[in-house]
């Protein structure tokens, strides 16, 4: 039983090794064989070859990520009409019905930086950077986007290489030029969460620090109070799930009746000890 | 060999098997590597590869990086580089994405407009390497950084805020110029072979192959005129000389700053096409289209054997370096490997391809 | 060897307006000076030749008149018009090809292209105009048999050539082109005692028909037996220009070494080197 | 002009005013650019990027890529390119984050041999460029993927699955060696700086600078090393030949092929010296490290003045082609321009910086 | 100019065993056999002249003796030993200096750095070794006055060099690095009057010294000035091998030019070219 996953994030992405890392585990648990594919860089042309080179298989399943549903639709119709089932996962939630998938696993990046920019204003920010490695990828945009909407107050966006040494500089500069920044949200923990911290820590300010994603470094920080929280989306069950749904409906035509969602879930210093080890096996 | 005029046979020459002769061409250099790759995925991969459905779904990626390549490959054996190339098929995506969605022109002005704007900055950026004196590197570099970043702001101003622009295949469905430039070529002939049985049909009935990618006849279509004018015409001397030594070459009475001004213009209007051939069959375009095209393109041309510093290779050679790169790309998508090791899996393989064919060409020709 | 045949050594045309001259030249590279005013003409079937120690300018000279490099100061006329040519293309139009000193050649390249480079032979009209390919190579296996070089193939790289076949090459190629005058900046130097005979006696044909040729070398010898006039340049600058016949093999090389000692040689070399 | 014994005066000789001679060197040029750069900040950026820890700020990740710009460089010199020093970054950093973490070495056996692996792993890429006559953009390049992925497949075997390795800070908190790779230099005397007020200081009185980042005084080492090595040392010498033109080089008694090897092995240990002080600063590695910094060293190298066919450049240059695009890339943060405009704004710098640079050069040398 | 001094041309020391001895060197590229098997040596003391056509093989011969080319066949003997030099290098540190026809100059190097390239002197010990820029400079100078050419300055590129200027490095180089054998391909192509004499009055002087002299040249009047024995090439075989005295000028012209018709120029060069 094959089962083919293509996402849009690579398997050298701290975020979706864990997904990686998800689907690999339920291969084993369910006795599948799991092959995990992704473009070299965010690019949905290519993505989208890759799903038409996996249709060519013909596997048991195929598992999407659909963060571009203009790009992706035919390849992913292709699928749906050569009789192949699809689930998507982590983006596209509102599109993945209408493509012919069964399923959705994830939770909408839009929706998970809503609830953090909503958090963040919560705990008193006002005027916030948001730092993107990777400008021009769609879903770290939608990450910013939605937290600009949930936040409310300014919110700027910080573009950055996935540098540390760069992303910590230039946090610093932002943080020194402008004097009412009070939070700082990362798109990712180890990339940019961790330099953030080290830049607003050094500033000598006191700034409220957030990211997307885990990393054991930026949750041992938010144990330290050096920053707010996390949001984990929990992209270990995006992998693991919509393996594990399709292998049980490629053996028995099981399959659950509605999209499941895996986050947001917020990890602050009263549950950031307990993921540190997790975190740095790769699980969360 | 077909340069050859043969006068009374010479003592100081020993027989030259065809073989020989003809692999010692750069442009039939790379058909090792692609011999080796295609060996090497015969044996590990999934068959479904080597099927007319797995042959066009490496081909179409190979074909729109091929279209960068010879251009690229062109650009290089006149002596420069053009690091935009990538930035370039975002930009004029971009402009075709707005002229097509935002304010509704019809393909027929569309898409001469997008060449004609690729165009002009490739003139610019030409332009400012000649006459500023400075290495091509660093110029087409700034313009690379941007062209980049007007994507990006430019695709929030068209969409207010956004980095997707959507809707361009609803925009041009019904043009009467799409399918030269976007689907597939030759879907009724397709769709008859499938009834005949002839093409693999998809348990509904539907040809898995619904045709021939137009990119793919796009890139033959261009290696086939760029090899004629490289070898044929008076302008492809000119890109060799150009490229060789441009001292030289503007001593002997070659027009050095036009022909490297044209094979910049000629580089962004490749870029172009592709653009517009991908925004079309994606029905969208984002601010990362292109991400690092410019430099695979490079790769595939320089597996096809130019020289970077110039003066040296040939658009078949491009042709055959995309197809090697393409296949290795997809190819490990049909194999069992664990993506954690695709990289080191397409760094190896680059390498054994051109290792293999200038081990060949070495062995066969006798130099050392 | 046939001794029966002489160079006809009239009277050069002189009375013919020059096709170009050059007044006042000056020209600088950066703090370098290394023309600093030198006057010179070329009347049309005279061989006129510029001598002069090593570094005394004659390449850059000659480059500011084929348009490789524009003149610090100083004017040039062609035709008794003023010019100033802005790239060697335009001054191969208008009629004077040159044989540089470096070659100007592009190693990667065959010798068919390299003849051709930049003014290939065409067939066919419209969009089936093409490169002539088997013209081209025609026209230089040709050439270069008529200045003594069997070449073994037109396709072979320039770079792979000997010293002295690629300067054949350079020179054929600018005989073959040369319409109006034809500059040779040191042809012989790297060629053997046949191809050179045919160098000079290609001067000497080329000058009948009523080509202006400008002939730089330190060979006395070479200089005496094809020159109509002799201009001697010394540190950027003219030490003066002698006719046919006005000097001595002697006082020319004198001249030539700007002047200074010479080390003791004369014994073996019978007077001139 | 330190090389000159100048002669009687000679009449085919200008007066050249110093500052002419200066700007000549290939080492002085870049100096125009930084210039200009810092005219254009200070007008347009908050005050604070010139402050002491602004200053600062900007300098630690220019050390970073100078590092790997100044190694760029004198392989750019050389006549070679590694393309492979990015992946080099995070391959190394892995390779020392094991040795510390999950070997337990002291730092006096772990750097030694993280230096060693990254110089062997250099030699046996310089020996296949060497020995297969390949250009080192392609050998090079297949290294950038080989090592990238065996990055991360190291990485999730280190560490059990995570594609991040950490705990490297406290593994080497205490050793004696660390002072020397990470954290600020100086800090006492800092402190007493800021006690007499001549450094800022946050209201709870600790410095606002709390030292000098090490990384800052190893690029300075470098920069004053590799200056002394090209320009006075026999070595310098045959860099210079073995780019300039390798056959003539070989043909003149130079080693090239030594020289070359040489040059890899150095610049993948200047790889693995940013990679120790980054992996100890940051406390962790992870497979992203280091990506596209081999682009970013040849960029600052070219804007130095190197040229990219070898055989011209100079150290210095390159250092200060490090600072200047640290300097556009982290000030524009100082700025109230809007960020969507980043590269635009940082390809427009770097062009316009080294066309200034090139324009001064010209009109002060009378090139044309 | 000074007519008193003669060249000593004695017997050169002919008993003395050969430095080099090359026996049937054959070298192909590819399908093209540049040399079918040429038999060469050179003795201490003697100026050994190599003389022949365009593309007779003389350039690619002198490279296999240092160095450069691998023969495809034959064998070396350096003083008496058979010896594979793997490099120039080798070659250099064994004694054998070679003036290449291509001059092997880096274009963007200054004049100093070119002269000791490879084999740079250096002041200090230890770590504190360098290069010692001063006395480098120094030589130069020096070296290339010897040969009459006044440099503005040590550290102008080679690149912006006059033709003339260039060639007289790469000659002061072989001269002053050449220690059992010096190879000259065609040095006295590019110079002028002055210069020429001053590299054959060198050449004299070194084989004096007792060092051996392998002269390359197409100047029948240089290569009997100085030459001892000469041997022919012509068309990658050799016509043979003739001791000074045993051939007059014009049979040595004859040979050079592979037997073949001269173009009629006889007239005004007296005999020889
Ligand atoms: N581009 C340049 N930059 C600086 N100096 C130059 C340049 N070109 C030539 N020179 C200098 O100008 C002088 C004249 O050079 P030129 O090549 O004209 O001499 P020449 O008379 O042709 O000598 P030769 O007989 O050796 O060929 C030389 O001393 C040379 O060093
Ligand atoms: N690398 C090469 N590849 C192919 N052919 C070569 C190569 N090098 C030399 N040849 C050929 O070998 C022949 C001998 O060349 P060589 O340079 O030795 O001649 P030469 O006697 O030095 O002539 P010249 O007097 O013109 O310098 C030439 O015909 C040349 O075309
Ligand atoms: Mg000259
Ligand atoms: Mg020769």
């Amino acid at each position: 039983q094959d089962i083919v996953v293509v996402a849009h994030g690579q398997a050298n992405d701290p975020f979706w090794s864990v997904v990686k890392n998800g689907a690999e585990q339920a291969a084993k648990d369910a006795g599948v064989n799991v092959d995990y594919r992704s473009p070299e860089t965010f690019d949905m042309v290519a993505m989208s070859q890759l799903i038409d080179a996996a249709v060519n298989q013909e596997p048991a399943g195929l598992i999407v990520s659909i963060p571009d549903a203009d790009a992706l639709g035919p390849s992913i119709q292709r699928a749906v009409s050569a009789g192949i089932p699809v689930i998507s996962i982590n983006s596209g939630s509102d599109v993945s019905k209408g493509l012919g998938a069964l399923l959705h696993v994830g939770q909408d990046e839009f929706d998970a930086g809503k609830s953090a920019g909503a958090k963040l204003a919560e705990m008193g920010g006002k005027t916030a950077i948001c730092v993107n490695q990777e400008v021009g990828n769609v879903s770290l945009d939608l990450r910013c986007d939605g937290f600009a909407e949930g936040f409310g107050g300014s919110v700027t966006v910080l573009p950055t290489s996935n540098d540390p040494a760069e992303i910590e500089a230039k946090v610093a500069a932002a943080l020194s030029s402008d004097t009412a920044i009070d939070t700082v949200m990362a798109l990712g923990a180890s990339t940019a969460g961790e330099p953030a911290v080290a830049a607003a820590k050094a500033s000598g300010r006191d700034v409220n620090v957030a990211s997307f994603d885990l990393s054991a470094s930026f949750l041992q920080s938010i144990v330290d109070g050096d920053a707010a929280f996390a949001i984990d989306q929990q992209q270990f069950l995006q992998g693991y799930l919509s393996v594990n749904f399709m292998a049980l409906h490629a053996k028995f035509g099981l399959m659950p009746g509605g999209n499941v969602p895996s986050g947001p879930n917020l990890i602050t210093a009263d549950k950031a000890a307990q993921v540190i080890e997790l975190s740095a096996k790769g699980i969360r | 060999m077909n340069d050859t005029v043969q006068g009374a046979a010479d003592e100081r020459l020993k027989a030259e098997p065809l073989f020989a002769q003809l692999i010692k061409r750069p442009e039939l250099g790379a058909v090792a590597g692609v011999i080796l790759v295609v060996i090497f995925f015969s044996i590990t991969a999934d068959r479904s590869m080597f099927s007319l459905s797995g042959i066009i779904n490496f081909m179409t990626p190979a074909s729109q990086l091929g279209i960068l390549a010879i251009g690229a490959a062109l650009l290089m054996i006149g002596g420069e580089f053009d690091l935009s190339i990538g930035s370039m098929v975002a930009f004029s995506g971009l402009f075709f994405g707005v002229c097509a969605v935002t304010w509704h022109l019809p393909l027929v002005a569309a898409i001469p407009l997008t060449f004609i704007f690729a165009g002009a900055v490739g003139a610019l950026s030409g332009n400012l390497v000649i006459r500023s004196g400075l290495p091509s590197f660093i110029v087409t570099l700034a313009f690379l950084f941007i062209l980049r970043g007007l994507s990006l702001v430019g695709l929030k101003w068209a969409t207010g805020g956004s980095t997707q622009l959507r809707g361009v295949r609803e925009a041009v469905e019904n043009d009467w110029l799409a399918p030269v430039f976007s689907g597939d070529a030759f879907p009724g002939l397709f769709a008859k072979l499938a009834d005949m049985g002839l093409v693999a049909t998809f348990n509904n009935g539907t040809p898995k192959v619904p045709g021939i990618p137009v990119e793919i006849l796009w890139f033959v279509a261009i290696a086939l005129i760029a090899t004629y004018v490289l070898l044929r015409m008076p302008v492809g001397n000119w890109i060799f000389a150009a490229g060789g030594d441009r001292t030289a070459a503007s001593n002997s009475g070659v027009p050095v700053n036009k022909v490297k001004v044209s094979l910049f213009m000629l580089t962004a209007c490749c870029a172009a096409l592709v653009a517009i051939i991908t925004v079309m069959d994606a029905g969208s375009t984002d601010a990362r289209r292109g991400f690092q095209k410019e430099f695979e393109a490079i790769i595939a041309a320089v597996v096809g054997g130019c020289l970077l510093t110039g003066g040296y290779g040939s658009a078949i050679g491009a042709f055959f370096g995309s197809i090697i790169f393409g296949m290795v790309v997809i190819g490990l998508t049909y194999t069992n490997f664990d993506q954690d090791w695709f990289q080191v899996f397409l760094g190896g393989m680059l390498l054994i391809a051109v290792m293999f064919n200038n081990a060949i060409r070495k062995r066969v020709t006798g130099e050392r | 060897m046939t001794q029966d045949t002489k160079f006809h050594h009239g009277d050069a045309t002189q009375n013919d307006s020059p096709i170009v001259e050059m007044k006042n030249i000056e020209k600088h590279f950066g703090n370098i000076i290394a023309l600093a005013g030198v006057s010179f003409d070329v009347r049309p079937g005279e061989c006129h030749c510029l001598l002069g120690d090593n570094g005394a300018g004659k390449s850059t000279f000659i480059k500011t008149m084929s348009g490789v490099h524009r003149p610090t100061k100083g004017e040039i006329l062609f035709e008794g018009k003023p010019l100033n040519f802005a790239t060697p293309r335009d001054a191969m139009e208008a009629g004077i090809a040159t044989v540089f000193q470096d070659l100007a050649m592009i190693p990667l390249m065959s010798v068919t292209r390299n003849f051709f480079m930049g003014r290939e032979p065409t067939t066919g009209r419209g969009l089936m105009k093409r490169f002539d390919v088997a013209k081209a190579n025609e026209v230089t296996i040709e050439a270069m048999r008529q200045m003594g070089i069997n070449l073994r193939g037109p396709d072979q790289a320039v770079g792979t050539l000997s010293g002295g076949e690629r300067q054949t090459v350079a020179i054929a190629r600018a005989v073959y082109f040369g319409a109006k005058v034809l500059i040779l900046d040191e042809p012989t130097s790297a060629l053997g005692v046949r191809q050179t005979s045919n160098v000079l006696a290609t001067i000497d044909r080329v000058r009948k028909q009523g080509i202006g040729v400008v002939f730089i070398s330190h060979n006395v010898r070479h200089a005496l037996a094809v020159g109509d006039r002799f201009t001697v340049l010394n540190r950027g600058k003219t030490l003066g220009t002698a006719k046919r016949g006005e000097i001595t093999p002697e006082e020319l090389q004198d001249l030539m070494a700007g002047g200074q000692e010479m080390a003791a040689l004369e014994g073996s070399l019978d007077g001139t080197i």
